[in-house]
């Protein structure tokens, strides 16, 4: 089972998937749902258990699949994904749990969870590149539908433009991909087996355009980022936590996997190119989610903002940096859950999202109040709080680089205070105060709602004060990486 | 005589199509004509992958290579496909359309393994004649009569050019035979002119820019189970056809240039041209003309692999029209279909976004295929603009998928629900089936082969 | 080339080609469809000229271009019963055989 | 000395207990919140009773250590760190700590949220304690952020009030602008060292200059927002719509010192760039002059203790500039105690008056007499009368100033001094003498005296120690030298001077503008009689009253100006970007979108629909590709 195991994290939700959508009730769809992403959890909690720090790839799988092109069924984990893909298993559980009372075409919708969790789990262990290009756009189409059916009033919009952007990418990275694949150099589609090849410099430069356009509109960076604030604003609860815990860092995720090994010349060459689009993501990003009124469209602009640093982190390209960056990437995607379920929960209690609108929590509902400040205070980055550790290991990385110019640290520094300023002045106008109109008489969160929080909570802060809890994955591969790759 | 045991398949065909044109009286009447005629077409496609491949037949002007064995299984499976959504449709005279897609298979599978210019004119010709009566079936209706008018007029015309290329390749040559690289390959301005004329003839049967223009026109027209065969398995046929013959009269500069010219033109007009259709037959139409500049993409760069995308494209663009003939040719008449036919609307998906190149669709593999060979010819601008083109096309494939699942306001109309035949969605079934599912099989296609290691 | 001296290939080609052409102009110029069909008859025959012809000064003895010319004018005859078949519906339908109403089918 | 760890450790789970239960809960274990902190305090105690006798040629002792990252290879670690100064610094935190705890039971016994504030004041005790005992500068600065954090929650108590909740974010923002600068500063050291902890940091790596002034810089930029110096003290005036024994404990005595700690602990950095002492010294004079100037013209009685502590400060940054780190430690420890039990009094005054406004009391004294006595003890402390603490550590300060030559500083600081003085006799007699204005006054609980005696009796005596805590930091203190003593003695006895004959003389308050009214000739008459209060008015009082005032504006009008403004211009921006990013970012890929659509309808304008059209362009297509050939000549 053990050598499986990872062929058992993907396909295990897809098995879901299917019978999610024939199940005989919606109770039934659920509860099937509930089993599959908790059983995913599991191994995923097994595979954390068994993983050997500092190993390298681990529980590599490979078999044959297409011949003709040398693409093979390649699965394994490293430090890096290994941290994702437990994120992934558990926001996919909470995803489920947070749409317990989805009415609307339940088993539809438990069903494409499912399937969004085969891609995304997928995603992050496949270790051949048309397996990892199945996986990355098999996302899209439950993501498309989850918008598009389950959201707010403008989803056809939002849900098309999502579509359009990201597979405007991936195209693009899939024409990257087929040049690695037919330069002299490469032949072969293994990710692991490209590293290190040596390509031309020149080569280099275009394929990491290529790679470029298909990553950073997933990030998204700016200026590519305007699909995310839409998408957001419509997409239901559920399809935003993982649209932000996870789509996302698909993106940074393939810069580290990808670009940065196979490609590292042309990541030194870009790297002052990215770290000014980081910057100014950072800033741009609190700008905007400062100007917002609608409090997840402010949640929404903040996350251009925090991947900004996981971009900061990789264009420096030290192992400071990478671990930042990862850190980012994990912590972002439990802060930003914790963020999105508690709008989600306001929402419903008071419908609607306006800032205006809302405003006493604390008062009214005293544990909704606390944890939505709580998540705030993880999100602008209080020490202590795992928004922290990757915000300042990005920086730190990108000081120490020589690839990053000092100013465009600088700017992502002020990033840090300007991030306290969109936050603080959500936790000054939704949080604290008299209960506004809309809040009197609302109910404070369920067990249940409670309970999908609480595991969030609890990582926030283990991983802000134990930071070795997630670093001892992630620092050994990203020393590797900065080492060979990038030779900083 | 064993020698033409590889014209078993075409047999079966041939005998299938007689059979229902003749065979007035068989129990069942229509349906079982329909469905003899798919279940030979199936075995006649098993038959294909049985026999494999072989050495060419009548001294040399029919090959039984890999490409004709790729391109016949696909015909005959597609025909299959086909009929046996045909013998539960809801028309009339279906014994007549099926006897007519057998012949216009038999051709299509002669057109297939042609490597003589005269085998390849017949086969071109009984391929397409049949086709000028399959889309002028409504007889009663002037817009049907309309678009076939267009239909035969403009692929007359552009057959006789062909048809005089032809004459001139043989006149400069001194053969009719093209059966390796260079066979047929003329010298001179006229030489270059008359492989000009002949493979724009070609172009015009893969509805091909500029040659396009009958397509949306007679589409349009045409009812739409009619337009579901025309527009697929003749085009394998004839991307199996102008393969040959563009290795065959690999005349210089002439081929590149004029199917990246063709190619460029194709992709940009039939994506564009489409994002404004409200005819799901016309925005087929379009459509077809965006995957033809692919298949010449892949052509051009000397790669067999625009045949395996023909094929690839073909599935699921008869499928999404067979829906188009049971529920309405209006993007608007497919409002609420995920209400009244849930799996036909889940199976649409996978349908579309297997058209636009998403994996794990079938289709994804094509536009790997077809990528990676004109990358590997160094026609990286073309592919830049092949590639933002298949976004657009996602733009124009999603306007289906909206009211099929996303109109608001429908009523749950159930008495409205026709009893469908059960062949019709084996049929729409199969077609998925086949778009989740090729990539499993993807190392059967030979012809996929132009990624090379 | 002198009068009474036996014509060349050329020559035969380029009797071709302006058939060809006449049967191009009058194809496209024509507004009635049986005038249109009977233009597409003279650019097959153009077709059938070249064919005949030239298989005189390419390979007399294999006579392929008379079977081809053969082949091409049984397609064409069959084609053009087709066509003219065709247009007779429309003028049950339309009462007409006038090109100019038949656009109805555009964009 | 392992139970050193259970210091910040206790408070710190006292947070933990309290912070996640239910109000009521909450509400009804706040004793283990004080009792943590007086355990801490018994540690405290004990803890500097084992450093003492070696003092500062004991070894820094490590009393716990947890790693908590590896990066780059280099170790993170969290270690709590005994050495004399760390040592001094926990049990003045400890000691202001237990006694605004114990004040804040009978202080806000009525609050409803009470429970909440004990949890904020053990959550900033534990920080406060994690900062001082850290060994490394990445610990302190988390500790440091954790404090800014308690700080807005508690400024913020009160928040369903507007003021407060305004006053709790400005805090917040502004001192993180200083911890932009923070952050940056161990970006750089981490850069050069490759390492946070003191000892890399400080003692074994060789500094360059320029490198060192970037790092000494960037943190003094971070000490100068946490301590409200010049220009980022514009929010702690604001901070003091929080309660006011958080107000002691935080933005008087301890967290608004952490600046001075902090740059006290870098000195090795500041001495190796040497701009960076004189920007601290440039900092602190003007600072320490300029608070002072304010506290002058304030009512609200907190505003005036606000601005006090942010011209106090101003000293200690002044002294460590001067290079004189043992005068400053020791005026950052006097300072928490006198300036904490004059917080506290204040707010026994505010609840016995019901106001804030000095213009409304008076006569406090009659019926406080506990409270005016303390009071008046650190109301001398603060103007650096003898023998109270303020006198002897202020001293120390100009002494340092007088050998170090720093002569201007030396000006400025006397001048300051001499304003002190002023607005401490103002308040003082504004409050406690002249006409009562409230009824029902009546002494204060003794939970709320006890802390407050408490600490004016160290006020009293701590001063005489300090030679021996000189001894046991490292720096000799010694006692003040008597013509620098006089001088300042002298300075204090004039501002004193003059704000009792400003505001103490009178017995009653006048208020003239009826009179006027009605009797117009008597009315001249009067004002015959107070011609020496005239004359005082218009040639003292307000002349620097519109000094005063002018600096008051500017620093509303300027510099908070350019505080509030940059907020507005920021806003004004965010929402430019906002339709930037619609219709420019997002226009252009709307736009194409569009593009495409239009080149769509091109398309379909080019399908007319008539076959001689297209037969017309496709042979167009096929000439023009003939044409192609011949130019290209196959």
């Amino acid at each position: 089972m053990a050598s499986h195991l990872l062929t058992a994290i993907v396909f295990v939700p897809l098995a879901g998937a299917v019978a999610c959508a024939l199940a005989p009730s919606a109770r039934a769809s659920r509860a099937l749902a509930l089993a599959v992403s908790g059983v995913v959890l599991a191994l995923a909690v097994w595979l954390v258990a068994a993983f050997e720090p500092g190993a390298g790839m681990q529980f590599v799988e490979r078999a044959r699949w297409i011949p003709q092109i040398g693409a093979e069924y390649h699965l394994g984990v490293d430090g890096i994904s290994l941290p994702m893909l437990a994120l992934s298993a558990l926001l996919t559980l909470l995803a489920v749990v947070a749409s317990w009372n989805v009415s609307e075409r339940p088993k539809t919708y438990f069903a494409l969870l499912m399937l969004l969790a085969v891609g995304m789990n997928g995603v992050f262990v496949a270790l051949d590149f048309v397996l990892f290009y199945v996986f990355w756009e098999l996302v899209l189409v439950p993501m498309y539908f989850l918008i598009a059916w389950w959201g707010g009033p403008r989803r056809q919009y939002a849900s098309i433009k999502f579509f359009l952007y990201t597979l405007f990418g991936s195209v693009f990275m899939l024409v990257g991909i087929i040049a690695l694949y037919l330069h002299p150099a490469g032949g072969t589609l293994d990710i692991t087996a490209l590293a290190g090849r040596g390509f031309p410099a020149q080569f280099q430069m275009w394929a990491f355009a290529a790679f470029f356009l298909g990553f950073a509109v997933k990030v998204p960076v700016f200026p590519l980022h305007t699909w995310l604030p839409d998408a957001h604003v419509e997409a239901p609860t559920a399809a935003s936590v993982l649209l932000a815990g996870i789509l996302l860092k698909m993106g940074t995720y393939g810069f580290i996997r990808v670009t940065l090994p196979i490609l590292p010349e042309a990541s030194r060459a870009w790297a002052p190119a990215v770290a000014a689009l980081a910057a100014v993501s950072i800033v741009y990003g609190a700008a905007l989610a400062f100007a917002q009124k609608d409090l997840k469209k402010l949640v929404a602009y903040s996350s251009v903002s925090h991947m900004g640093f996981v971009m900061l982190g990789i264009a420096a390209g030290t192992a400071e940096g990478i671990s930042g960056a990862v850190a980012v990437m994990f912590s972002h995607g439990v802060i930003t859950g914790m963020l999105f379920l508690l709008v989600g929960m306001v929402y419903e209690r008071t419908h609607t999202r306006m800032i205006e609108d809302v405003s006493g929590l604390s008062v009214q509902t005293p544990v909704a109040g606390g944890l939505l400040a709580f998540a705030s205070f993880a999100s602008l980055g209080l020490p202590g709080l795992s928004g922290f550790v990757g915000e300042f290991l990005s920086l730190l990385g990108a000081w120490k680089s020589e690839l990053v110019p000092a100013g465009w640290v600088v700017v992502s520094a002020v990033g840090v205070l300007l991030a306290a300023a969109y936050m603080l002045s959500v936790v000054q106008r939704v949080v604290l105060g008299e209960p506004s109109k809309a809040v009197a008489g609302i109910s404070d969160l369920s067990l249940r709602e409670v309970g999908v929080l609480v595991p969030l909570v609890a990582l926030t802060l283990v991983v802000g004060v134990w930071w070795d809890s997630l670093l001892r994955y992630v620092a050994p591969v990203a020393a590797e990486l900065a080492k060979r790759a990038v030779g900083s | 005589m064993t020698e033409l045991a590889v014209l078993l398949p075409e047999a079966l065909v041939i005998i299938g199509a007689l059979a229902a044109l003749f065979a007035e009286r068989l129990p069942g009447g229509d349906r079982t004509a329909a469905r003899l005629g798919s279940a030979l077409a199936f075995v006649a496609a098993l038959s294909v992958a049985a026999i494999g491949t072989a050495s060419p037949i009548a001294g040399g002007a029919l090959a039984y290579d890999a490409i004709a064995r790729d391109a016949r299984l696909a015909v005959a499976g597609l025909t299959a496909l086909y009929l046996l959504w045909l013998s539960g449709a809801d028309l009339e005279r279906v014994r007549e359309m099926a006897a007519f897609a057998l012949f216009a298979a038999l051709g299509g599978m002669l057109m297939a393994s042609a490597q003589d210019l005269m085998a390849l004119f017949i086969a071109i010709e009984l391929g397409t004649m049949p086709a000028y009566v399959m889309m002028g079936y409504e007889r009663g209706d002037a817009r049907t009569l309309e678009g076939s008018l267009k239909y035969y007029l403009l692929s007359m015309t552009t057959s006789l050019v062909m048809l005089y290329g032809f004459s001139l390749l043989f006149g400069l040559t001194g053969t009719t035979r093209f059966d390796h690289a260079g066979a047929l390959a003329p010298q001179g301005l006229l030489g270059a002119f008359a492989a000009v004329f002949a493979l724009a003839g070609l172009f015009a049967k893969l509805s091909a820019a500029p040659f396009h223009f009958w397509t949306p026109d007679a589409y349009a027209g045409a009812p739409a189970s009619a337009v579901a065969f025309v527009s697929t398995a003749p085009k394998i046929a004839g991307t199996a056809a102008l393969l040959r013959l563009a290795t065959g009269v690999s005349a210089g500069e002439v081929v590149p240039l004029f199917f990246g010219a063709a190619a460029l033109a194709s992709m940009l007009l039939g994506n564009l041209g489409a994002y404004p259709q409200r005819d799901i037959r016309r925005l087929m139409a379009y459509s077809g003309i965006a995957h033809s500049g692919y298949v010449l993409l892949a052509l051009g760069a000397g790669s067999a692999n625009g045949l395996a995308y023909a094929i690839i494209y073909a599935i699921p663009s008869l499928a999404v029209m067979l829906v188009a003939a049971e529920e309405g040719t209006a993007v608007d008449d497919w409002a609420g279909l995920v209400q009244r036919r849930p799996a036909v609307a889940w199976a649409l998906v996978a349908l579309l976004l297997s058209l636009v190149g998403v994996p794990p669709m079938v289709g994804f593999f094509g536009k790997l295929a077809v990528f990676g060979a004109a990358l590997d010819a160094g026609r990286t601008a073309l592919v830049v603009v092949a590639v933002l083109m298949s976004v657009v096309s996602a733009g124009y494939y999603f306007r289906l998928l909206r009211p099929a699942f996303f109109a608001e306001g429908v009523l749950e109309a159930a008495e409205g629900v026709q009893r469908r035949a059960w062949t019709s969605g084996a049929a729409i079934a199969i077609a998925t089936a086949l778009t989740l599912l090729l990539p499993l099989g993807l190392r059967a296609l030979q012809t996929l082969s132009g990624l090379r290691l | 080339m002198t009068i009474g001296a036996p014509a060349g290939a050329a020559q035969f080609m380029a009797l071709s080609a302006v058939l060809f052409s006449l049967g191009l102009y009058g194809a496209l110029s024509r507004k009635n469809a049986v005038m249109v069909l009977m233009s597409l008859e003279l650019m097959a025959n153009a077709v059938n000229l070249n064919l005949v012809s030239l298989t005189r000064f390419v390979d007399p003895a294999a006579m392929t271009g008379q079977f081809f010319a053969v082949f091409s004018m049984v397609v064409s005859a069959a084609e053009i019963g087709l066509g003219l078949a065709l247009v007779l519906a429309i003028y049950r339908q339309k009462k007409t055989v006038e090109l100019e109403a038949m656009e109805e089918l555009k964009g | 000395m392992g139970y050193v760890a259970l210091i910040p450790l206790l408070p710190a789970l006292s947070f933990a207990v309290l912070a996640p239960l239910p109000r009521a809960w909450r509400n009804w274990l706040v004793p283990v919140s004080v009792a943590a902190v007086v355990a801490s305090l018994g540690l405290s105690v004990a803890a500097f009773a084992a450093t003492w006798p070696g003092g500062h040629e004991a070894h820094a002792q490590t009393a716990f250590e947890a790693v908590f990252a590896h990066i780059g290879g280099a170790e993170l670690a969290f270690r709590l760190v005994v050495d004399p100064v760390s040592a001094l610094m926990a049990l003045v935190v400890t000691l202001v700590g237990t006694a605004v705890q114990v004040y804040s039971v009978g202080y806000m016994h009525r609050e409803e949220r009470i429970g909440w504030y004990f949890a904020a004041l053990s959550l900033f005790t534990a920080a406060m304690l994690t900062l001082v005992l850290a060994d490394n500068f990445l610990q302190l600065y988390m500790a440091w952020e954790v404090m800014g954090l308690c700080s807005y929650l508690l400024i913020g108590f009160w928040h369903q009030q507007p003021g407060p909740r305004a006053a709790s974010m400005k805090a917040f923002l502004t001192t993180r602008v200083g911890d932009v600068g923070f952050a940056l500063g161990l970006l750089v050291m981490y850069a050069n060292v490759g390492s946070f902890d003191f000892a890399a940091v400080l003692h074994e790596h060789a500094w360059q200059p320029a490198a060192a002034t970037a790092v000494a810089l960037l943190l003094l930029f971070g000490a100068m927002g946490k301590s409200a110096q010049l220009p980022l003290h514009v929010w702690l005036p604001d901070a003091m719509a929080g309660p006011t024994p958080a107000s002691a404990l935080i933005h008087a005595a301890t967290m608004v010192a952490a600046g001075v700690y902090l740059v006290g602990r870098a000195m090795p950095i500041f001495e190796a760039s040497g701009v960076a002492l004189t920007v601290t010294l440039i900092v602190g004079a003007l600072t320490a002059l300029v608070g002072g100037l304010l506290a002058a013209v304030q009512h609200d009685v907190k505003k005036v203790l606000a601005y006090s502590t942010i011209s106090q400060l101003g000293y200690m940054f002044v002294a460590l500039g001067a290079g004189g780190f043992v005068a400053g430690m020791y005026h950052l420890v006097t300072h928490a105690f006198f300036k904490s039990l004059l917080f506290l009094g204040a707010g026994v005054i505010i609840h016995a008056a019901h106001t804030q406004d000095m213009r409304e009391m008076g006569g406090l004294a009659k019926h406080m007499p506990v409270t005016t006595a303390a009071f008046g003890a650190g109301a001398l402390a603060l103007a650096g009368v003898p023998p109270m603490a303020g006198f002897f550590s202020k001293d120390e300060i100009l002494t340092v100033l007088v050998h170090e030559h720093q002569y201007a500083a030396l000006a400025i600081a006397l001048a300051a001094a001499f304003v002190t003085a002023f607005y401490v006799a103002r308040l003082f007699f504004r409050v406690f003498t002249g006409p009562p204005q409230t009824e029902h006054l009546k002494e204060a609980h003794v939970e709320m005296l006890a802390p407050m005696v408490v600490l004016a009796a160290i006020t009293a005596v701590v001063g005489f120690a300090g030679p021996a805590l000189g001894e046991f930091l490292g720096h000799e203190i010694p006692w003040p030298e008597p013509g620098v003593a006089a001088l300042s003695v002298g300075v204090a006895a004039a501002g004193l001077a003059a704000g009792w004959w400003v505001y103490g003389r009178r017995t009653v308050v006048l208020n003239t503008r009826p009179l006027k009214e009605r009797f117009g000739v008597l009315y001249t008459a009067l004002s015959l009689k107070l011609y020496f209060d005239l004359t005082y008015d218009n040639f003292v009082v307000k002349p620097y009253a519109r000094l005063a005032a002018w600096l008051a504006r500017f620093d509303l009008g300027v510099i908070d100006g350019v505080v509030n403004g940059a907020g507005r211009l920021w806003q004004a921006l965010s929402a430019a970007g906002s339709w930037f990013d619609t219709r420019a970012v997002d226009g252009a890929v709307n736009g194409a979108a569009a593009a495409v659509v239009a080149s769509g309808e091109r398309v379909r304008a080019i399908q007319v629909g008539r076959v001689q059209a297209y037969q017309a362009l496709m042979f167009g297509a096929i000439v023009l590709v003939m044409l192609l050939l011949v130019v290209k000549g196959v």
